[in-house]
């Protein structure tokens, strides 16, 4: 395996692992910053499959508008950090 | 004849104006929403008129599979006139009505009337699922624009399921462009055949699942129910007559353009068949959506289910897949459309005469109100498919080619029976209750002369459809031969002739 | 749906896709790549209308576009519909946030703390600057007019954070008139060459920062219009957001 | 393992596979626009890594492009796909959050099972 090999294994297990934490982890504030780490993860992928277009629109528009914008809309909403689902 | 890019973009043009107008004087900007629908409608109509032989629209002067191209023929430009005519009306009687909306209300709506246009007009697999997305925003906003949580939860619901289904879309697009190279629908018909027969069933799965949410086929229609019921009234015609006909079109289109080059010969892939796939479905989904609509109460939901069950059949129409059934889908498609505007526009009116939309206590409304009554049964009627009015020669065709086909189609021949039935009992139970003897002193309902225009005008199609249908009968014959293939003036042949090929 | 019923169906579909993947009859496959297709490699050699070149350098005139970035060529000029549509739905989505929140109580908006309004100015300077150069460059380096808007959309949140400011119908308005000169542009192509969305403002030299006028106009224009869109949508969640702090 | 495009596709898919467990899985309104946002993400990197394959440039032509040399450039039309997916996906998931908060302000909760009727009125 080479070493770029090892980066992209590393970074995709690092984006399922926090994809598996998004929808298991109670907080759901934390769900959603954990969400950005996702998207931030995929545009590092998308650099690696040279796509550096779509890297920085996913870094800007996944990873920091989004999760901005999930988390004023959980303030918003006015709810508190327990989910209730479980 | 390129000017049908102007159905697109007319509406889009007219949304973009609306902020600015709403900033400085809203009236106007409801007014000429009004009015971009109705020039829209007197474009397509002129387009329909003037209509010779299919053709290319190629956006950006690059020429297909480059580029992006629309494709006109008889087929889509009867479908968005359809879409023009029911969005027109649909504005005129939100203008009529007594709720005020904003201008934001009307710039969504012009929206919706882009997209479903540009579903209908493209060639392109990529640019049918931006459109599409742009009908699930507008649609979602618009249902929940009634400001009732009922609604609200309807467009969430309508979301998630429309959501998973881009989704999935997208993944299609992802298999079909790596392995054929090429977006281009008319390209794709080819380039599938050439693709390994799993990953080819595989791709139209995932493209079937989205459009059966598209055009509410069960199992992807858990959503209809509430959001029918909560959107305001105007917003459910719209559903039923101009969204869901949008998507009964893709079905159409993808079923016969791309997964098999032309009629009757929808494609195998290995031991695969999505004839069966489909014919199923739309079993399935009569059986469910008349079933529902049976013991529903509440009448908006009772038209939504029963819009289901329509669709369902028309999904039946597309799998038999010979020449009388596709005439039958389309001519059932048009008529089914104009039906359930005229009976979602009564019965708005009736739920805010009456403060319900339970239609147990509307008893004695049509007594006083017998005019509204009367169009309340010729828009039953027309949906039921009882000779005389419009639903019957769709119908009957389509009751007709399953009669010709053999197999499992014959089945479809009982289950529309028996639906029609079903619909028949429902409906009159509905208009009974109109006429019965009412218990208290039924409330009073708000007409006027934009709300008897619209009405008419429904209702006259109905009955003038229905008696006469000859008109029409010559436009939807062009339709089989130019949806096969393999002559000169289908759809691939047309295409390819803009490729330059 | 509980958990068993999910992982089940899950199986299920990553059984039938491992089953379509591991399909040993004949024919194309997904990230089996036969040679390049036809479709991106006139792209890349920008030879769609058929005029070969036996290689392209920069400086060069006279190719169908001049824009050396071809995620950018294909987005606004050879797929330029497709990007019409996307800002449609942002435009879409906006206004149907506009129509669900907006329209409610007076609202309040309360001011940072000290370090975040002293710096924001600067902060919001430098993201301008900065996205300015991402959308006018499109055409030769990555980036482009939906994160170049984007990120003048985040200076403004760090604004509306660090100010008083109150986002207004400005917005709305330049949105419109964004959103308006859109379609213009692609009405001229119409009027003046015959499709709806064609370059007809010409070509220029490969590779110069005002090569490719016609990408740089529309990437302009899509750049204050998403600023634009994003502000004033995300203003109505965050001034609500602010108030409800307040109270 | 030698190849990553596999690698990129299989990891795709399961991004999609776990939104899709939350979608299934999940009531909770703000976590099914969550799971729903990882789905996207998912089928955006599949979308690419489906026309990716080992050792490509970006499609941005250098300073002297050979159309021979055509083959070592990444495929530039699903990026151009992406793109325009990844702000729809931005446009589709404001929206959302937008009908969350009125879901919430109507029902006081977040959660969607919630069956109670009200009547409807024009």
């Amino acid at each position: 395996m080479s070493p770029n090999n090892i980066l992209i294994l590393s970074v995709t297990l690092a984006m399922l692992a926090g994809a598996a934490a998004v929808v298991s982890i109670r907080s759901l504030i934390g769900a959603a910053i954990l969400e950005g780490v996702v998207s931030l993860m995929a545009a590092l992928l998308f650099l690696q499959m040279s796509a550096p277009d779509v890297a920085i629109t996913q870094a800007v528009i996944g990873a920091g508008l989004s999760t901005s914008l999930f988390v004023i809309a959980l303030r918003r909403s006015n709810s508190g950090q327990e989910d209730s689902d479980e | 004849m390129k000017y049908s890019i102007f159905l697109i973009v007319a509406p889009m043009a007219m949304a973009f104006l609306v902020p600015f107008l709403g900033h400085v004087m809203p009236a106007l900007s409801k007014g000429l929403s009004f009015l971009t629908a109705l020039a829209g409608t007197v474009l397509s109509v002129f387009l329909l008129i003037t209509y010779k032989t299919p053709f290319t629209v190629i956006m950006g002067g690059w020429i297909p599979p480059f580029g992006i191209n629309l494709h006109v023929d008889m087929l889509s430009l009867l479908f968005a006139t359809v879409v023009y005519g029911a969005v027109t009306l649909g504005i005129a009687f939100q203008l009529s009505s007594v709720v005020v909306k904003k201008p934001y209300f009307y710039m969504l709506i012009l929206l919706l009337l882009t997209s479903l246009n540009g579903m209908i007009l493209t060639g392109d697999l990529f640019n049918l699922f931006v459109f599409m997305e742009i009908a699930g925003i507008s649609s979602w906003a618009l249902i929940a624009s009634g400001n009732k949580t009922a609604g609200v939860r309807g467009a969430l619901q309508y979301m998630v399921v429309a959501s998973l289904a881009s989704v999935a879309y997208l993944a299609a697009i992802a298999i079909i462009y790596s392995s054929t190279g090429t977006l281009n629908m008319a390209q794709i018909s080819g380039g599938l055949r050439e693709m390994n027969s799993a990953m080819a069933a595989l791709a139209v799965l995932l493209i079937l699942a989205s459009l059966f949410t598209e055009m509410e086929i069960f199992p992807f229609n858990s959503w209809v129910g509430s959001a029918y019921r909560g959107a305001p009234s105007s917003i459910s015609g719209l559903l039923s007559s101009a969204v869901a006909l949008a998507g009964a079109y893709a079905m159409l289109r993808i079923s016969y353009i791309v997964f098999g080059a032309g009629m009757g010969n929808i494609i195998r892939f290995g031991s695969f068949n999505i004839t069966s796939i489909l014919f199923w479905m739309g079993v399935v989904t009569v059986v469910t959506g008349e079933a529902s609509a049976f013991t529903q109460k509440d009448a908006k939901r009772m038209l939504a289910w029963s819009s289901v069950g329509q669709m369902g059949m028309i999904l039946m129409a597309i799998a038999i897949a010979s020449e009388k059934s596709i005439y039958g889908a389309v001519f059932a498609l048009i008529t089914h459309s104009i039906s359930k505007l005229l009976l979602f526009m009564i019965v708005g009116r009736l739920v805010s005469a009456t403060g319900t939309s339970d239609w147990t206590r509307w008893k004695g409304i049509g007594r006083k109100n017998s005019i509204l009554g009367i169009f309340f049964i010729i828009g039953a009627l027309g949906v039921t498919g009882i000779p005389l009015f419009a639903g019957f020669w769709g119908k009957f065709t389509i009751i007709g080619s399953a009669f010709k086909s053999t197999g499992s189609s014959y089945l479809g021949v009982y289950i529309i029976l028996a639906a029609t039935v079903m619909e028949a009992v429902y409906f009159l139970r509905l208009a009974h209750a109109l006429f019965e003897e009412p218990e208290r002193k039924p409330g009073k309902v708000n007409t006027g002369i934009v709300f008897w225009t619209c009405t008419t005008l429904l209702a006259l199609a109905v009955v003038i459809i229905g008696v006469f249908p000859a008109p029409l009968d010559r436009k939807i014959k062009k339709i089989p031969s130019e949806l096969r293939g393999d002559n000169t003036s289908g759809y691939i042949s047309t295409v390819y002739k803009a490729m330059g090929r | 749906m509980n958990k068993i019923a999910a992982i089940l169906m899950i199986g299920i579909i990553s059984y039938g896709v491992y089953a379509a993947f591991s399909s040993t009859q004949p024919g194309s496959k997904p990230f089996k790549r036969k040679a390049q297709n036809d479709v991106s490699r006139a792209y890349l050699a920008k030879t769609v209308n058929g005029k070969k070149h036996s290689s392209i350098m920069r400086g060069m005139k006279g190719l169908e576009n001049s824009s050396s970035n071809i995620v950018t060529a294909v987005v606004l000029d050879y797929r330029g519909f497709d990007t019409l549509g996307e800002v449609t739905v942002l435009f879409a989505a906006i206004a149907g946030i506009g129509l669900l929140l907006g329209g409610q109580k007076k609202r309040v908006i309360t001011p940072a703390g000290p370090i975040i309004s002293s710096l924001a100015p600067w902060i919001a300077l430098f993201i301008l600057i900065t996205s300015a150069y991402v959308f006018l460059h499109g055409h030769l380096t990555p980036g482009g007019g939906f994160p170049g808007g984007a990120m003048i959309a985040a200076g403004f949140l760090l604004m509306v954070l660090g100010f008083r400011t109150k986002p207004s119908g400005v917005f709305r308005m330049l949105e419109s008139f964004a959103g308006l000169s859109f379609v213009l542009v692609g009405l001229l192509g119409f009027l003046k060459k015959g499709s709806f969305l064609q370059n007809f403002m010409g070509t220029g030299e490969m590779g110069s920062l005002f090569g490719s006028l016609f990408i740089t106009v529309l990437y302009a224009i899509i750049g204050i219009k998403v600023a634009a869109e994003l502000s004033s949508g995300f203003g109505s969640f965050v001034k609500e957001d602010l108030e409800e702090e307040h109270e | 393992m030698n190849n990553p495009v596999f690698l990129f596709g299989i990891g795709a898919f399961a991004l999609m596979m776990i939104g899709l467990y939350g979608v299934l899985t999940h009531k909770n309104i703000f976590r099914l626009i969550l799971s729903l946002g990882l789905m996207e993400t998912g089928v955006n990197l599949f979308i690419v890594a489906a026309s990716y394959w080992d050792g490509v440039r970006a499609p941005i032509l250098g300073k002297i492009f050979n159309v021979k040399t055509a083959d070592s450039y990444a495929d530039p039309l699903p990026q151009a796909l992406v793109l325009t997916s990844i702000v729809i996906g931005l446009g589709v998931t404001a929206l959302a959050l937008a009908l969350m908060i009125k879901y919430r302000e109507g029902t006081g909760t977040l959660e969607m099972e919630d069956k109670r009727e009200e009547e409807v009125e024009e």
